[in-house]
């Protein structure tokens, strides 16, 4: 595939393998040579079930894997150090996202100040846009983690993401421990922050219904393999391969009926 | 290299792997042993020949006993000596040490299985009855805290003090001739030898009958009508059993070190007390035979315990 | 009239000790399931409805209370003696969990577990029971039955575990299911595998079902009524398909409303807030605070149910407000 | 070894928990006092704990000596307020050596995992399977005896209980999201590990120093007892013990039973503390 030359990525990722040398079981191929790539300001999905390495896609592109071979490009406009700034990454557990020993206001001013704001007043001030940015306020800096609901905790933690202005921004079932009215509120924030600023998301999760929310593209693996790529309303509503096929038929909505697997 | 990666491959690996490291536990520790007391200050040719020994006859000595080789070499030659059941001669009584050793031997295995038994018998059983039952749990939790506190040579003290001087049921020291009198004789010993351990391992017991009792699958059998009995010789205590040997196999491994001091205090004639006499005047050889004893005893009982583990939880057994 | 239902629970209050005090967990809970009908339990977290199953299974915690009346068959299971107690959970009820590697023993094989049920409550012999799981391993789609006897849990898939956990559910042949979230943590094409073999077994059983959920729309297309949970009471109870065509409580609108869909994107109508516990709840509505229909009343005094077109709903304005629940969603 | 004393002591401490707030107060309030007399003890003893008097000797409690005297007529009370500095000082140092050895071993090991965690594991492993007594007793013999000999080697003993129980826990914070996402925000190894995973895993190494401390009280005094640590005539409560046994055939039970029972009350008071604290330090989840 060629990718025409005024397309403005922000992510091209080649030719991914990762193969896990276990002590007792063997290698196990996590990812068999897989590509995509994420124009600036858009979402892209990562769809699959477990075991597919959509997982292991997302931390090898933020830098947290290494891969066995392939290539990730992140064009962040800005000169990149050992680890990639312009890439960051909201986890699923909230209950792990934060330093349970940190308050939230003095979390944010760390970050900010080992990234150049010397000045407290500026940084005071960048905190407040930051809880702002996220529907939280002042109120919730001088707040534990502890006392954070499981929703405000994922917004404290996409906050912190957004404190380095990364050009990419790399959700990893972000959303899924929510509970459904909550994960509603969450998945609004991601698409206005995504309107406001020219932010890009590698959004990995499991759950169709969120993914076709908020993603323009998506590409489907299973087992390691890339089995189908495209424009997100394309994939899900008009599959080409059997297994997403069957995927987007697993999904309980108005009128349907499980259905057994073809032994 | 191909790999056997079925379950009984992967337990066959584990036990030889299990097996290997405590071989290599062992020789590791021969050799800081030997190491270190070779390092160790004093001369062992001024304690066998005395002090006003010639120049020539130390020198003579010296080269019998090989002191002038280089370390490694003389660890070598002790390590083959020793394989043999040779472990030289006692610098202070002049015997070899294996005669030494042998007899005293007996009496120590002899006090480690009193003591083991009350470690097993009385901590296992006490934990049951904490883990279950919710009144007993206050009492045992109480005798245990205490019971682990109390350091051996404490207890001894305690127990000389009453059994032995106020009531003069049991003899205050020695280790007696004929099965029944030294048992009769080791029975405080014993006691005092068992008390940490049996709290370590009634504590211990307690509190996984008490955990395994809440486990989820505990709660599927009780949901499906599986009468109490059943539950608890089923999931409870087959699952605690795990834990629970685990500890009691450590404590007996603990008890084996122990003897050095209970056997002190009691003034048994075991081989504990064999080593603290012979650290005192010095004697070598003594020491690091003693010391590979203790260690070896030590370590093929860890290592029966590792083995128990993956005989009793499948999962072990598996590649994981 | 229509013959009593199988299985009733009648003002139900479950409460935890706490601290001195004591917290409520279920408050107020009235539900029933006749025979060979399915019902499905919905609600999001610690709205109450795994503590509801565990009340009527009486496998409530050590320090938790239950109180109002839980009729089998006309029996008060809460009053229960030992040997009737034992006799309810080995023949008449069973329970599916929802993680079933925590609840089926790690060092016993799977053949042990499925037959324990049926042999120590002496119901069958080894050798019947094997025999019989055996034949219900093959419905459910488990192949190589025999050997998977001897298998130990870790060594099956989760998908594969729960099958065998349906399979030890029907053993004993028992009249009604308690399904506590058996499929939430498998992958979406296995939980449509073992949903659907799940019902093909208590259709052609006539089995009855209590299927637990916190998926609104996956209860609403496996069951045949529904009752929506929140902060530890029902909210609402009616048909399923009635239900998730056209919601009567502010609550169940706005969880239909929050499910983001697979087939088309709008913007999604958040719930503002989050879930509460009961004992969270004020002495008002436990919703109003989230409700944007929420007036004085609401705030101050707790609704009764109320009968409106054929369903039961919690709600002081629910006539008031009914036509304009679905408007909102637009 | 596959199943661990860390393990066993983490089930053992949750026991002890289960004892409640009177509990962590009466336990700070002993280990507190006991502390404080180490410190002040030889400043508050009524009489110079060295000093012999023949002629008041084997005297039981009473009013000019409330514990009585030993064989050489030195005041009992006094010698154990003096003694219990000594006896503090050992477990303090052993203490001190092992947390600190063994948190860092613990999270140097959980920060890097895979290769180095399983080194550091196994060599935990050969370091539990030496029995404790026996390396303290021959290093008595290398060394010769003394305070530093047994304190150094059951400093080592100790490490391994140590790193195990801190290691569980750090490997755990390791993989959290928040330390994932501190790398990704391009702050230091070194910063993540000092600012964010101790504070982390500072209860967990507080509560199982506490609990070790009482431990290594009665290991330090079982070696001077035997003779290889702190040697008469200078006041320790093992020597203590060791001392008041050939009294003991006398029926004169005032010192070895007033040194024993300061050890025991000692060990009783940190495990208790140790429990208290370590169920308060995991409590938070």
């Amino acid at each position: 595939m060629t990718i025409p030359a005024h397309r403005d990525l922000v992510l091209d990722v080649r030719g991914l393998r990762k193969t896990f040398h276990s002590r007792n079981g063997g290698p196990r191929e996590a990812l068999r040579g897989i590509g995509f790539s994420i124009e600036r300001g858009s979402c892209l999905a990562v769809v699959g079930e477990s075991g597919s390495g959509k997982t292991t896609a997302a931390r090898i592109v933020a830098g947290l894997e290494s891969a066995t071979s392939g290539t990730v490009v992140v064009t962040d406009g800005r000169a990149g150090g050992k680890t990639r700034h312009g890439v960051q990454m909201v986890f699923q557990d909230p209950y792990g996202s934060l330093d349970p020993r940190q308050a939230v206001g003095a979390g944010l001013h760390e970050l900010l100040k080992i990234h150049g704001m010397r000045r407290r007043a500026d940084r005071r001030t960048r905190v407040s846009e930051l809880l702002e940015s996220v529907g939280l306020d002042d109120r919730h800096a001088g707040r534990y983690p502890a006392s954070l609901s499981g929703g405000q905790r994922q917004r404290v933690a996409i906050a912190r993401a957004l404190a380095l202005n990364p050009a990419l921004l790399i959700l990893d079932e972000a959303v899924s421990a929510l509970d459904v009215s909550v994960q509603a509120q969450v998945l609004n924030l991601l698409a206005d922050i995504r309107e406001r600023t020219r932010i890009s998301y590698l959004f990995v999760s499991h759950d169709l219904g969120v993914v076709r929310q908020v993603s323009d593209t998506c590409i489907v693996l299973r087992n390691g393999r890339l089995i189908e790529s495209g424009p997100t309303a394309d994939v899900l509503d008009a599959p080409r391969q059997g297994y997403t096929r069957a995927l987007v038929d697993a999904v309980p909505r108005p009128g349907w009926r499980p259905r057994r697997r073809p032994a | 290299m191909k790999r056997d990666h079925t379950p009984r491959g992967a337990a066959a690996r584990k036990i030889a792997a299990t097996v290997a490291g405590a071989g290599a536990t062992v020789l590791t520790a021969s050799f800081v042993i030997f190491a270190g007391l070779a390092a160790a200050p004093g001369d062992p040719v001024s304690q066998l020949l005395g002090a006003k020994a010639t120049d020539e006859a130390r020198a003579n000595m010296r080269r019998r006993l090989g002191l002038d080789d280089p370390l490694l070499e003389r660890y070598r030659h002790w390590l083959t000596e020793a394989l043999h059941g040779d472990f030289g001669i006692s610098l202070t009584s002049r015997q070899e040490v294996t005669d030494l050793v042998g007899p005293r031997l007996a009496t120590t295995f002899l006090l480690v299985g009193m003591a083991a038994l009350l470690v097993v018998v009385v901590g296992i059983g006490l934990g049951v009855v904490g883990g279950l039952s919710r009144r007993g749990r206050a009492v045992v939790s109480a005798l245990v805290g205490l019971g682990i506190a109390v350091p051996g040579f404490v207890a001894a003290n305690a127990l000389i003090g009453v059994f032995a001087v106020d009531l003069g049921w049991f003899p205050t020291y020695g280790s007696g001739h004929g099965l029944l009198d030294r048992v009769w004789h080791l029975t405080l010993p014993a006691v005092a030898l068992s008390i940490g351990y049996g709290a370590y391992v009634s504590q211990l017991t307690a509190a996984a009958v008490a955990e395994e009792s809440e486990k989820e699958y505990v709660m599927t059998a009780r949901g499906r009508g599986v009468p109490a009995g059943v539950v608890l010789r089923h999931h409870t205590l087959r699952n605690a059993a795990v834990p629970v040997l685990t500890a009691s196999g450590l404590a007996v491994a603990g008890l084996v070190a122990g003897t050095v001091v209970v056997e002190q205090m009691f003034a048994v004639d075991g081989v504990g007390a064999l080593l603290i006499r012979s650290i005192s005047s010095k004697d070598h050889p003594v020491v690091t035979a003693v010391s590979l004893i203790i260690v070896v005893a030590f370590v093929v009982v860890t290592t029966l315990i590792d083995l128990l583990q993956v005989a009793l939880d499948p999962r072990e057994r598996a590649t994981s | 009239m229509t013959p009593a239902p199988l299985f009733r629970i009648q003002d139900l209050h479950v409460r935890l000790r706490h601290r001195g005090g004591e917290r409520t967990l279920v408050r107020e809970v009235s539900l029933s399931v006749r025979s060979g009908q399915s019902v499905g339990l919905v609600g999001e977290s610690g709205s109450g409805k795994s503590v509801s199953i565990k009340a009527a299974m009486r496998l409530l915690p050590r320090g938790t209370r239950a109180e109002g009346r839980i009729a089998f068959d006309g029996g008060d299971v809460l009053t229960l003696g030992r040997r009737e107690l034992a006799r309810y959970r080995s023949r008449e009820v069973a329970l599916i969990h929802q993680d079933p590697r925590a609840h089926i023993n790690p060092t016993r094989t799977v053949g042990a577990f499925l037959t324990e049920g049926v042999v120590h409550t002496g119901q069958m012999n080894r050798a019947e029971a094997t025999e019989r799981a055996c034949a219900l391993m093959a419905d459910v789609g488990i192949t190589d039955a025999a050997r998977r006897l001897h298998q130990y849990p870790h060594q099956l898939s989760g998908g594969l575990l729960q099958r065998v956990m349906i399979v030890a559910a029907l053993l004993p042949s028992p009249r009604l299911i308690f399904a506590d979230e058996p499929t939430t943590a498998l992958d979406v094409t296995v939980q449509s595998d073992v949903m659907a073999i799940l019902l093909e077994q208590i259709r052609e059983r006539q089995v009855s079902m209590l299927f637990v959920t916190h998926d609104l729309d996956l209860a609403a297309a496996v069951t045949d009524r529904l009752a929506v949970m929140y902060a530890g009471s029902i909210v609402e109870t009616g048909p399923s398909a009635e239900i998730s065509a056209r919601p009567l409580h502010p609550y169940t609108a706005g969880l239909l409303q929050c499910r983001p869909s697979t087939a088309e994107v709008k913007r999604l109508t958040a719930i503002p807030g989050r879930p509460v516990a009961a004992h969270e709840a004020g002495t008002g509505c436990s919703f109003a605070p989230r409700c944007p229909f929420a007036v004085e009343r609401c705030r101050a005094e707790r609704p009764h149910d109320r009968s409106i077109e054929g369903r039961t709903v919690a709600c002081h304005r629910v006539e008031e407000i009914a036509d304009r629940l679905e408007e909102r969603a637009s | 070894m596959a199943v661990t004393l860390g393990t066993a002591g983490e089930l053992t401490r949750r026991r002890f928990a289960s004892l409640g707030r009177p509990a962590l107060i009466a336990s700070t309030l002993v280990a507190g006092g006991l502390t404080l007399i180490a410190v002040i003890g030889p400043w508050i003893a009524p009489y110079d704990p060295d000093a012999t008097d023949v002629l008041a000797a084997h005297q039981g409690p009473g009013a000019r000596h409330l514990l009585g005297t030993d064989s050489l007529g030195r005041d009992i009370l006094s010698r154990a307020l003096a003694g219990a500095r000594l006896s503090f000082a050992g477990p303090a140092v052993i203490m001190l050596i092992s947390t600190i050895l063994g948190t860092a071993l613990a999270i140097f090991s959980a920060w890097h995992g895979g290769r180095v965690d399983r080194m550091v594991n196994r060599l935990l492993n050969v370091m539990f399977s030496v029995p404790g007594v026996l390396v303290a007793v021959l290093s008595s013999a290398v060394f010769g005896s003394g305070f530093w000999a047994p304190v150094l080697a059951l400093g080592v003993v100790y490490l391994p209980y140590m790193a195990r129980v801190v290691r569980s826990v750090a490997v755990r914070e390791r993989h959290r999201g928040y330390v994932e996402s501190l790398q990704l925000a391009g702050m230091s190894s070194w910063r993540i590990c000092l600012r964010h995973l101790v504070p982390n895993v500072l209860p967990i190494v507080t509560a199982q120093g506490t609990y070790g401390f009482g431990s290594a009280l009665a290991d330090f005094a079982a070696v001077s007892f035997l003779g290889l640590g702190i040697q008469p005539p200078a006041a320790e409560w093992g020597v203590m013990v060791s001392e008041g046994r050939s009294e003991l055939l006398d029926g004169a039970l005032q010192q070895s039973l007033s040194a024993g029972t300061l050890i025991v009350v000692t060990v009783v008071a940190f495990n208790v503390l140790g429990a208290q604290l370590s169920s308060r330090s995991g409590g938070r989840r």
